[in-house]
């Protein structure tokens, strides 16, 4: 059955809620109308308006109030309409959300789920394209997590429900209406764990989220030019996969890290450390990063110009052969 | 008019929102509210209503032909937006969300350029210092804050200035109109918080983002007088904005408007708004309209006859045109633009990044030949 | 008592702060305000503000012999934290600043473990679900949203509880508290916001924080009550929160209560105060001293002699002594736990970092064999 | 003459506010208090409370009225109290602070300098040791710079509220109290330079504000040993001086990078990618890093344990030349 990537997070919360009677889900917009991507569409009819609801327009608000229902006892799921607007629950996230627990000496559990649609990629207005990954991903206390296929939507929402740390919980929007021949229910692999998506020998492409499957296509083209591809796709920025980053890199002695967000401390930033580390005699070229600039994100003309695709991610394959 | 309020209820709205017209145009005189307005700008205001809702119409049809990405309609808001707006002098400053298309030609804002943003050229077209008038901020409400900066601004400088801050029903629910109306309070700084109470944020109904009795009565939380407008009565808005400016300007601070009004379009063109709210819901609303009100009371002072009504329609269809070709199938500028404007000194920045865009435009690195 | 207010005037405070007890201790009956106290509650009420203040001096003297990083005195604000605590039930929450070691004795917090956050050995240490007493929060005004949150929950649940959340007169400035009371009127949470208007902000007095006529005037603009009493005066304080409670109880929701005080000491042990108020202010302040006046109105109902006295200073000295003692020179814990709390689930966290903390405590790497 | 780091600060606040009348002075507690820090000692005094004032507690409000002035034509000095307190202000910084200029295509400049007092060392509570650098250098449009000394505290504060574009200036509060000899005003190398502290053949200590004087401790300790240390103090965080990194690890072949922020993520992370790729061939063995762990700030009697101190330097020197 072919099922989007939007329609298996749908299934998933739905599944959940079914399966537990603590999972609430609410945020700006999430009740009657579904969500602004419906991804929560039907989920306010189907469990009432005590499970799903429309919080005021606050996000600070939002995620203040997850913790607090979450000491409770409820199992929140808190939906931040975009990546810029997660921007006024900063403090709450950071300061409490992601340290109550440890603050707490274990005592206080927080099972909150942050969920963001995030990236760009699809012209939208300026704070509606943002990749904020790096900072939540820096952030001790945290549990970040991004889906590549429906399938991952699927099984890691589930799990990041059900796990009692709080996950950020990045869902890639430009990929919502990826389609996926898939039974649901389905269980993929655990979700601290990187998965190879495709097997290569000549360089590895790291991804995750909306990059990953830019990085297949770009795989795929590469083949035509005899170039072997592996395609890793981290999936948890935090914790990092680090076995899995350097075993690839030990068998292919190249890496490119791929994502949409700024170069300069992004997610490839520590891929790169680590892999130098950890696989320094592999390496036949340094770890080099197709990313987004360090510029603000561009005006949706400008979009396709800004991040990172097929060509650049190429670019960067060429350049780490001929090193 | 009060100066500093000594009694604090006198910062509380008043039952009912002033009101100054009837939908059917029959106008009521308020001793506190005179109307200063000579017949030219009596039909400035109801001309600049009607070219606003041709270029929001236009602004909606772009948007489905693909020309732009998205559109955040106004309809139905143009007297809360036009009577507020021409309430300021020149000198004075507008800090606008995303909505404020009507206060934007008050300003006389290139209505194309306005609309760039949404067609996503550039993030914003139009010299702020030109008209001041701030570029559009989407994080809900975070403009107050520099509103009230500015305002502060002024006052430090003895500059008799006032600003005015357009924000939303679902917008006073956010921490930084607060602290902006705290910061205001505390520096008396000359302010205007002008709400635009539509009753929606995007799906939310009103209900949902606050159970105070009225928007306005949050006003008083801060030590600022709350005031309540019907926002579809462009006289009314005029009027009551008019006094809370000169009230601003004469020294004695900030002042909180609520502008009870109706969102008639989708919150934006991505919207369905069928999901949340009924057709009967937008019959009754309708029958409040800004435009139709403001015509009827012009016709009844015999301000209004056929070739009025036309020259105002040639000049709304002559802008609507005009945004037309400014808009369709506009390039975009060039993508090394990219990195011209993020420092005013880029030293060390963008390395080799900008080299890495000119090759990539070069089609150096081109997908094509692999 | 009121249940939903149908006009919205009964949201806004009275004119006066709700006073039942002259410094002097002479009573003033109210009949909105009946007391429900025995004979021992009464006297129940002042032990505990003697307990701490004898630990708060103690704390201060602690912090002075460097066995403290710094501490948040409460001096002065006994009655405003004995007297609001002391409304709740057992089952009903407390959301903390950093200020309430009143209210943390009220819920009997172990006092040496409470202090043992500003020792730093950990960074609390008591298990909030023993005491329904929250961590303490340090960023201001954050904790009102875990409060409204977990009221919330309550509800939710059909369970009958109530919390209650402390943050300053500066705490109200912020965001945080602006959008928990936003969420507690529209969903009705029984929740209290509970203020303790001390006057400053550390070095910041009132008037910077806000024009308005009041704190309490604030309530309104969220649909909630606001009340205000007299905090130095332990009777008055229970009462007005006692009501407030029993009407969130009933199912009426939130409400706000800003308590008059005044903040005796520094800020913190590492403030200086001359830097920013008089010697004459303080004197002043002294003389609405919140532990007198009760003893006052004990003597005047003969609820209070020698051996009374005698027998709390004691307990307060006993447990004065105890928190000394379990705070004197107390060994921090084992470094290695920085590792055990972060995660439910650590796997893939800390991969190295573990073990390279283990090898630099075993003197595996030393810098001494360097 | 010995000057302080706070009284360097303090000096060139003074310094520029006379120079510039457009200059004003703004946060909690910085004018009657002069600061929890005092580094606005004298300020309000001297210059009135129209140009040193306090504000209301609310950090949104005082980086989003900073944005107002700045626009109006003020050149405001904005003082978060301490490093954990900055996070409330995130979105006014992230959303407009930094993208507002490019927002405006340049007609808008936004000349902010943003004190922020960072780094742990000093027995605090809880959210006042945060090392939040990283967040800020992610971010384009920012400008981050921290001194390591007195005489940068100075001229880099000068040139920061010269800036027309907005400048993070982290404060290293650990270092508030060390001296400098120096005569005021002073100028020092230009603030997007990295400068070599001590030069040294075996090994690169790449620091920057609390860390500089533990890295030439470090060094200094190291000599005896035999190993020759090079310290560079970055100064600047965005932009990063990649040159002067690169050269620096041509000479000696072996880098660590020290900071206090947690290590996933942190500026060490950015630093390993940019070396590993400017000077891939010249290394000897991979980018270590000795940073604060992978978890929340710890109490203060942990704290000794948690941060990066000689030892744990040494330690990563010793690694990197046994590799
Ligand atoms: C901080 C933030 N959160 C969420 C959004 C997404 N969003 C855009 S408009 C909107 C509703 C705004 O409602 P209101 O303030 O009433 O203004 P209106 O659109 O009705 O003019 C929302 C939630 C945003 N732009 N910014
Ligand atoms: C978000 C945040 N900003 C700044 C601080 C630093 N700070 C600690 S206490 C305080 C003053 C608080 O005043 P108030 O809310 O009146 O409470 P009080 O200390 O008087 O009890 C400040 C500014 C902080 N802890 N959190
Ligand atoms: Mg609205
Ligand atoms: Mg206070």
């Amino acid at each position: 059955m072919a099922v989007t990537l939007a329609q298996a997070i749908n299934a998933a919360l739905a599944d959940e809620m079914e399966a537990d009677p603590k999972v609430l889900m609410f945020g700006e917009d999430v009740g009657q109308l579904g969500g602004v991507f419906r991804v929560t569409d039907g989920l306010q009819e189907r469990f009432g308006d005590k499970r799903c609801y429309d919080t005021p327009l606050a996000e600070s608000g939002i995620i203040g109030t997850a913790i607090g229902l979450a000491m409770y006892g409820w199992r929140p799921v808190a939906e931040m309409q975009f990546d810029g607007f997660t921007y006024p629950a900063f403090e709450q996230i950071v300061s409490h959300l992601a340290k109550m627990p440890n603050r707490s000496r274990g005592t206080v559990k927080l099972p909150v789920t942050v969920r963001i649609p995030y990236g760009g990629g699809i012209g939208a207005v300026e704070h509606h394209s943002e990749s904020p990954e790096a900072y939540w991903a820096h952030t001790a206390g945290l549990k970040v997590m991004t889906p590549g296929t429906p399938d991952d939507g699927y099984s890691m929402m589930r799990a990041a429900i059900r796990s009692d740390d709080p996950v950020i919980f990045l869902e890639p929007k430009r990929r919502y209406w990826m389609k996926s021949d898939t039974e649901l229910p389905v269980t993929t692999e655990p979700t601290h764990e990187a998965v190879v998506r495709r097997e290569g020998t000549d360089v590895t492409l790291f991804c995750y989220g909306p990059m990953v499957r830019t990085c297949l296509e770009a795989a795929d083209q590469a083949a035509d030019e005899g170039w072997s591809l592996e395609v890793v796709d981290l999936r948890s920025l935090s914790p990092l996969d680090t076995a899995a980053m350097v075993a690839s890199v030990q068998r292919t002695g190249r890496a490119i890290v791929v994502h949409e967000a700024a170069m300069t401390l992004g997610i490839g930033a520590e891929v790169a450390a680590r892999i130098q580390e950890g696989a320094f005699y592999h390496l036949e070229a340094p770890v080099l990063r197709a990313t987004g600039f360090d510029t603000p994100y561009p005006p949706a003309k400008l979009e396709e110009y800004w991040l990172p695709d097929v060509d650049r991610i190429l670019d960067a394959v060429e350049r780490s052969l001929t090193f | 008019m009060s100066t500093a309020a000594s009694d604090p209820n006198d910062l509380l709205p008043p039952d009912e929102p002033v009101h100054l017209l009837d939908p059917d145009g029959t106008y009521h005189a308020d001793p506190d509210h005179p109307l200063d307005l000579d017949d030219g700008q009596l039909r400035e205001l109801y001309r600049m209503m009607v070219v606003t809702r041709k270029v929001d119409r236009e602004a909606i049809n772009l948007q489905r032909q693909g020309q732009l990405g998205v559109y955040a309609s106004c309809m139905g808001q143009e007297a809360a937006q036009i009577g507020s707006a021409y309430a300021l002098a020149a000198d004075d400053w507008i800090f606008p969300s995303y909505r404020e298309l009507g206060a934007a030609l008050v300003r006389e804002v290139d209505a194309a350029g306005f609309l760039h943003l949404y067609r996503g050229t550039w993030l914003s077209d139009h010299d702020p210092y030109a008209h001041n008038f701030g570029l559009m901020s989407i994080p809900i409400g975070t403009q107050a804050l520099h509103a009230a900066g500015f305002a502060m601004g002024a006052a430090f400088d003895d500059n008799p200035i006032v600003t005015m801050t357009y924000f939303g029903d679902g917008g006073t629910s956010e921490g930084d109109p607060h602290e902006a109306m705290t910061f205001a309070g505390v520096f008396k700084a000359p302010v205007i918080f002008f709400v635009q109470n539509n009753q929606y944020a995007i799906s939310v109904p009103l209900e949902r983002q606050t159970a105070a009795p009225s928007l306005a009565h949050k006003a008083i939380g801060y030590g600022i007088p709350g005031f309540r407008v019907d926002g579809n009565d462009v006289l009314a808005t005029y009027a009551v904005t008019r006094r809370a400016v000169e009230r601003a300007r004469q020294g004695h601070g900030p002042a909180f408007i609520e502008a009870m009004t109706y969102r008639m379009e989708a919150h934006t063109t991505s919207d369905d708004p069928t999901r949340y709210r009924t057709q009967e819901e937008l019959d009754e609303a309708a029958k409040t309209d800004p435009i139709a009100r403001m015509r009827n009371y012009l016709t009844a002072r015999d301000l209004y006859d056929q070739d009025l009504e036309d020259g105002i329609e040639e000049q709304a269809k002559a802008t609507a045109t005009a945004v037309r070709a400014g808009i369709y199938d506009a390039e975009h500028g060039d993508p090394l633009e990219l990195f011209e404007h993020v420092y005013d000194d880029p030293t060390g920045h963008f390395d080799h990044q900008r080299e890495q865009l000119q090759a990539e435009l070069a089609g150096a690195v081109d997908g094509e030949d692999l």
